[in-house]
């Protein structure tokens, strides 16, 4: 163990501390998070049977998701609190992954590969 | 846009190539002799795609030698000047100079834009529909050779494109196996064979190529994506004619040939009917209606066989028949003693190959 | 010159000798203590010797691929060798020297230099350092011992599907290539991982991210670039093993699968691997030309910015090499747009070397000149790159030997001539002795003869309509002469590069003894003596410029060294990284028996070995 | 596995942590990778069974709160080693990778109804693109799992303690984020049609 891990280990570790009551959440704050990330879940699950919301089905979800993931990311792995570098260390390569993603639902789905068709028959 | 006007009297032009000349003059200076490239993208001489894309070429040729140019001589100016010299001064450690990065990145921006303009303007200048009266033509890749579809003709015919001059061609791409890539360099850039796949709404993806050839006379061309062990020898031609002489072709393709009774070719003809080869060939107007393999249909009118591979002479259509493994390594045809893409030798005596031979070259006429 | 500079510094000769490379490289108990020493060392010193000497052993096996090819080609309608075989050569050609030479020679020198120039002791992770390198070595040998079997990968390094299903590929070949591929991926992730750790947290007290030296950031934004994209290969290779092993559809074009998907993933990351090939390189010119000019790098900071922009850039353009696939018009040209783009930090890059030997004093040494060669020959390449980047001349130009020759221009020109300027350059740091500048004048020489000879004539074959990857061409194309001069190019190349093994293999024994600065450079591993101690700097420095040695700041050999028994105590030799490395690999190679459960068995011995790791301290109490 | 005797870091930042995070962030390209591809191939599959025809949402909602109150769990795990209170470490370790059992649980009650239903790795690119994912994240989590009982089983002997809080929040860093890819897989491959 390093000095500069027992260092944190004393910031994040600490009890009675009251200084920066952000940096060490107490359990019930774990469990609110969890709350708030079952509600999404059903309310994911419920928009999903809910026929009326059909159309805008798609960017509900998204967002809904894209909260959780949030939630997890900020608290639960505590980058919310934690070093900046932590970030960056894991948003830059998630960026790029969303790149990733989002450029090849566009190469195949919006501006398929090939310039022509035959009949699906041929 | 260039007009079919501009690309009259291809010969003519590439002696106002300066990049086509310049690199013949070196060329043949090292090599003692004046040289022909049959398959030279510089020298575009036959149609609208290859002296678009040729004349985009030479705007960004010209930009690049200018950055070379700056690049080697402020390089050779420093190396000379600021060599170290015994007893000569300190050199002054500064650490930069904004004014002159801005002006360096700038600068680099300016040629990049002036470069990505035109680029942009081919690109879809070159990948624009087709007219509705263009010739449309269905390519499709096999290993290793090449099937030319008419649908408007009902022509099929193999690994010699034949093309009308001065009509618009809508070429239609894709591939029975593996990628492949169509490319003839003196008619423009490549484009390649995918296979079949579906698109999301049910119909299956296809490549296109569009073009005008200007110039009557056979064009060299091959395959340009690796597939597989004969990928070298996968060559095709196109040969362009004016218009009439085009629609004779077409007809004598529709024109069965008929072998005179008793002739070597007429045994030919019985010994082919009877064996293998009708699983695989097609010839029109017979019962040979295989599709695995090159339609040979008018064969014997062909320069090459094989995909560009061996001139077409009786003694190397009998060679190949016999064992074309040796000219094709990975070929799908069985050999008189070996088998080849599945199917067991063919077992074909020495006499019955030279008949088939016979009865292929025949069909030239 | 360089002795004189040896000489100049005769105080600092005593350390040097005091710690010669033969005491640091061997270890007491003879040779079986030696080697048992190596192959469980975590130092990243010896990672590093290692990992050179494993790429140079590659290097000759891929040059050695390279002059067969070319002989194949000297003439048209050659039957030398065989289409299979040929095949087989320029596939293990291109993957050999891409996977195998150019990148961890990188990685040598990261391992080598980057702690040494930071002001550290080791890497972050010692141990895993050590496991990078076997995997990348078991992953290596087992990729060639597929010649062993007649059956070497003969795909192309690219591999496109759907040739390589088991419908058109049924050998082992494309086995060999998948597992192969796969287990150096995990090297290079590992590593990357690795490195970023340490150069964020292993910096000597004062160095700031903007005072790191430019070595040290590319191998930081290179670092990046293999985390991010390896898995994307990776990915890739597990479609394809996938595809081989199990009979899934990914890229069976019947059952909804799609080859272009390959080529798509495979460029996302084969687009960024060509800046990971690049980077180091220019991170190492970076050191040796502002060394040999006696100027600082001119504008460092544009330099680094334009580092992380190419690394940032470089993962917007990989349909740049798919112009020919029929993505349309609209992708066409944002590609074309996004492939400009990168061109403006390259140049602005080139321009700044200029600049920085602008006013200088510069030294002709062999790591100078080839520096100097760096940027005369990838200038070629780059412009090139704009050539193919303009997407309807690249329809001209792809897959035909114009684009043999810009790439080998750029990663000949430009990788691996940065590769030799760092060889020379640091090995008087790694030895404690110089390398011969009269053979490097001849390596440096002929390599600059045999490889333009070798290469700028591909220009001319590709315009003129040769395409790539093809065993032997029809006389009636008139390039007869072109490829034979490009066939007497590469055997000129190839005694250059025997001259270079020759020069690193001879200086180490008969090389003038370098002090610790022999060049007067102005960075950190400039400061303890050559060789360095195992511990590397017995007194963390502290930095307070780019420059330290330059403005005098930093530790002088006196603090370098530890005296009596108060050197500090380093993590203790491990054979549990070569132990996993080798379940690693066998958990892949198992794949090969089409039994799913077999592979099972590599994963099980895999799990002890880190189990074991796990719990086995880095730290020992001496004995 | 630092350099015990190294002087702190340049960022004051645990070797390890920092190193786990840039893993993490890898991770990110390679599931980034692995959904893309699903989602290029949705609406490939040539023949069925189809997406709609086999994903089951209430029984894959279920599986995805257990995985989400796992999450919860592990970081009740790693307060609880924090605080010093090793009852509660073991517990909650316990728990986490109970939850993740369960996951795995239903990960083999779903890969065995698709089977039934026809739809194997080898039927479409559907089943190819569906179970290498969702078999990769279940590698994952197994991963984990065993991972978890480890740390539980050295909590037991008193191996864990209060200096050893970085070890739990590693393996929590690593849980969590199989959580969230999870998010993303069942928002992408089950919910959005």
């Amino acid at each position: 163990m390093s000095a500069a891990a027992q260092d944190q280990e004393s910031v994040v570790g600490g009890t009675g501390s009251t200084d920066e009551p952000a940096s060490h959440p107490t359990w019930r704050f774990y469990v609110m998070i969890g709350l708030i990330l079952t509600v999404i879940t059903a309310a994911e699950v419920a928009v999903f049977y809910i026929p009326a919301l059909r159309g805008v089905l798609v960017p509900i979800l998204l967002v809904l998701s894209g909260a959780k993931f949030a939630l997890v990311v900020m608290f639960y792995m505590h980058l919310r609190f934690d070093s900046p570098i932590f970030s960056g260390v894991f948003v830059a390569p998630l960026l790029l992954a969303v790149l990733v993603v989002v450029a090849l639902i566009v190469l195949f789905h919006v501006l398929p590969h090939g310039m022509g068709t035959i009949s699906g028959s041929g | 846009m260039i007009g079919a006007g501009e690309l009259a009297g291809g010969r003519g032009r590439r002696l106002l190539n300066p990049i086509y000349y310049t690199i013949v003059i070196v060329s043949s200076a090292l090599l003692g002799c004046g040289q022909d490239y049959p398959q030279s993208t510089i020298d575009p001489a036959s149609g609208d795609f290859g002296a678009a894309i040729h004349s985009l070429y030479q705007t960004v040729f010209w930009w690049t030698m200018l950055i070379l140019a700056v690049v080697w001589g402020v390089l050779g100016w420093v190396l000379f000047r600021y060599r170290a010299r015994p007893g000569g001064p300190e050199p002054k450690r500064i650490h930069g100079h904004l004014g002159l990065e801005i002006g360096w990145t700038v600068g680099a921006a300016i040629i990049v834009v002036l470069i990505t303009i035109p680029t942009i303007h081919t690109v879809f200048q070159t990948q624009r529909e087709a007219g509705e009266d263009a010739l449309v033509v269905e390519v499709i890749g096999h290993q290793w050779w090449w099937e030319f579809r008419y649908p408007e003709q009902d022509v099929v015919t193999a690994n010699e494109l034949h093309l009308p001059v001065g009509r618009q061609v809508d070429l239609r791409l894709w591939s029975a196996d593996v990628i492949h890539s169509f490319w003839v360099p003196r008619l423009g850039g490549k484009r390649d064979l995918n296979p079949l796949v579906r698109k999301p709404d049910g119909s299956l993806a296809i490549n296109r190529l569009t073009f005008t050839v200007d110039e009557a006379g056979t064009f060299m061309g091959q395959c340009a994506e690796f597939c597989g062990p004969a990928h070298s020898l996968m060559g095709l031609r196109v040969i362009a004619a004016p218009e009439p002489e085009f629609e004779e072709w077409v007809e004598r393709m529709k024109t069965p040939v008929e072998p005179d009774s008793g002739s070597l070719a007429a045994r030919g003809r019985e010994v082919f009917m009877g064996a293998t080869c009708v699983a695989c060939h097609a010839i029109a107007g017979t019962n040979a209606r295989g599709r695995l393999g090159p339609d040979l249909t008018r064969l014997g009118a062909r320069t090459t066989i094989g995909a560009g591979l061996l001139e077409n002479t009786r003694e190397n259509l009998a060679a190949w028949i016999t064992a074309p493994a040796e000219f094709k390594p990975g070929v799908k045809m069985p050999g008189v003693a070996e088998e080849g893409g599945g199917f067991p030798p063919t077992g074909l005596s020495s006499e019955q190959v030279e008949a088939v031979a016979a009865y292929l070259a025949s069909l030239g006429r | 010159m360089a002795d004189a500079i040896a000489s100049e510094r005769g105080p600092q000769r005593a350390h040097a000798e005091g710690h010669g490379a033969a005491a640091l490289y061997t270890d007491p108990g003879g040779l079986w203590a030696t080697i048992r020493g190596w192959i469980t060392t975590v130092d990243h010193k010896r990672i590093g010797i290692m990992y050179a000497s494993a790429a140079l052993f590659f290097l000759l096996v891929g040059g050695l691929e390279a002059l067969l090819i070319r002989v194949q080609l000297a003439v048209p309608e050659n039957d030398f060798i065989g289409a299979e075989t040929y095949n087989q050569l320029f596939t293990m050609h291109g993957t050999t020297m891409i996977f195998l030479v150019a990148m961890p020679l990188a990685v040598a020198f990261f391992n080598y230099i980057v702690p040494l120039q930071i002001g550290a002791r080791d890497v972050a992770f010692p141990r895993l350092n050590a496991l990078s390198f076997w995997v990348f070595l078991f992953g290596g040998l087992f990729l060639n011992s597929s010649w062993l079997f007649g059956a070497a990968p003969n795909t192309s390094w690219v591999g496109y599907a759907n040739l390589t299903s088991v419908q058109y590929s049924p050998g082992l070949n494309v086995d060999f290539w998948v597992i192969g591929l796969s287990i150096v991926g995990i090297s290079s992730l590992i590593g990357a991982i690795n490195f970023i750790t340490t150069i964020i947290n292993l910096r000597a007290p004062g160095l700031t991210l903007m005072r790191m030296p430019l070595f040290t950031w590319m191998t930081f934004v290179t670092s990046w670039i293999l985390a991010t994209a390896i898995p994307v290969i990776a990915v890739a290779l597990i479609f394809l093993a996938a595809d081989r092993f199990f009979a899934t559809n990914f890229f069976v074009p019947g059952a909804g699968g799609d080859p272009v998907l390959w080529q798509h993933l495979f460029w996302i990351f084969g687009h960024p691997e060509v800046y990971i090939l690049i980077l180091p390189s220019f991170g190492i010119i970076s050191e040796v030309v502002p060394t040999f000019s006696r100027k600082p790098l001119f504008g460092y900071p544009i330099v680094v910015y334009a580092g992380i922009l190419i690394g940032f850039i470089g993962w917007g353009v990989w349909s740049h090499h798919m112009f020919t696939t029929g993505l349309g018009p609209i992708a066409d040209s944002f590609f074309v747009a996004s492939t400009m783009i990168i061109a403006i930090p390259t140049g602005v890059k080139i321009f700044n070397w200029l600049a920085t030997m602008w006013g200088g004093a510069l030294r002709f040494t062999t790591a100078m000149l080839f520096a100097i060669g760096l940027v005369a020959i990838f200038t070629i390449g780059g412009l090139s790159g704009i050539m193919h980047a303009s997407a309807p001349v690249d329809l001209q130009q792809h897959d035909s030997y114009f684009v043999v020759a810009h790439f080998h221009y750029t990663i000949v020109g430009g990788a691996v001539t940065g590769l030799f300027a760092g060889f020379y350059y640091w090995y008087p740091k790694v030895t404690g002795r110089l390398m011969s500048e009269t053979l490097g004048k001849w390596h440096f020489w002929t390599f600059i003869v045999g490889f333009n000879l070798t290469f700028f004539p591909q220009h001319f074959v590709g315009l003129f309509g040769m395409p790539r990857r093809v065993f032997t061409y029809p006389a009636e194309l008139g390039l007869g002469g072109w490829n034979m001069a490009s066939t007497i190019g590469a055997f000129i190349f190839g005694v250059s590069t025997l001259i270079f093994v020759w020069n690193l293999i001879r200086s180490a024994r008969r090389g003038t003894p370098a002090a610790a600065n022999p060049w007067d450079a102005p960075t950190l591993e400039w400061s303890v003596p050559s060789p360095p101690p195992h511990y590397n700097f017995a007194e963390i420095p502290e930095v307070e410029s780019r420059d330290p040695l330059w403005k005098g700041a930093a530790a002088g050999p006196d603090r370098a060294v530890a005296t009596g028994g108060d050197e500090p105590h380093m993590p203790s030799p491990s054979a549990w990284p070569i132990l996993t490395a080798l379940g690693i690999s066998l958990t892949w190679i198992l794949l090969m028996a089409r039994i799913w459960w077999v592979p099972l068995i590599g994963l099980a011995v895999t799990a002890v070995c880190v189990y074991s790791w796990a719990f086995q301290p880095a730290f020992r109490a001496e004995s | 596995m630092e350099i015990a005797h190294h002087p702190p870091t340049a960022t004051g930042l645990d070797n390890r942590k920092l190193g786990f995070w840039t893993f993490i962030g890898s991770e990110t390209l390679f599931f980034g990778s692995l959904i893309s591809t699903y989602m290029v191939y949705k609406g490939a599959a040539v023949t069925g069974p189809y997406p709609h025809e086999v994903l089951n949402i209430p029984v894959t909602s279920v599986s995805t709160f257990v995985l989400l109150t796992s999450s919860l769990a592990m970081v009740l795990a790693l307060n609880a080693v924090q605080r010093g209170s090793r009852a509660g470490t073991l517990t909650w370790l316990l728990a986490t990778a109970i939850g993740g059992l369960i996951f795995l649980g239903f990960q083999a009650y779903e890969f065995t109804t698709f089977v039934h239903e026809g739809l194997t790795i080898q039927t479409n690119v559907f089943g190819s693109a569906f179970y290498v994912l969702t078999g990769f994240h279940g590698a994952h989590v197994s991963v984990g799992v065993l991972w978890l009982l480890t740390l539980a089983a050295l909590t037991a002997m008193g191996k864990i303690g209060r200096e050893d809080s970085l070890k739990v929040e590693i393996a929590g860093l690593y849980w969590h984020f199989v959580d969230v890819v999870w998010i993303v897989i069942f928002t992408l491959i089950y919910l959005i049609p």
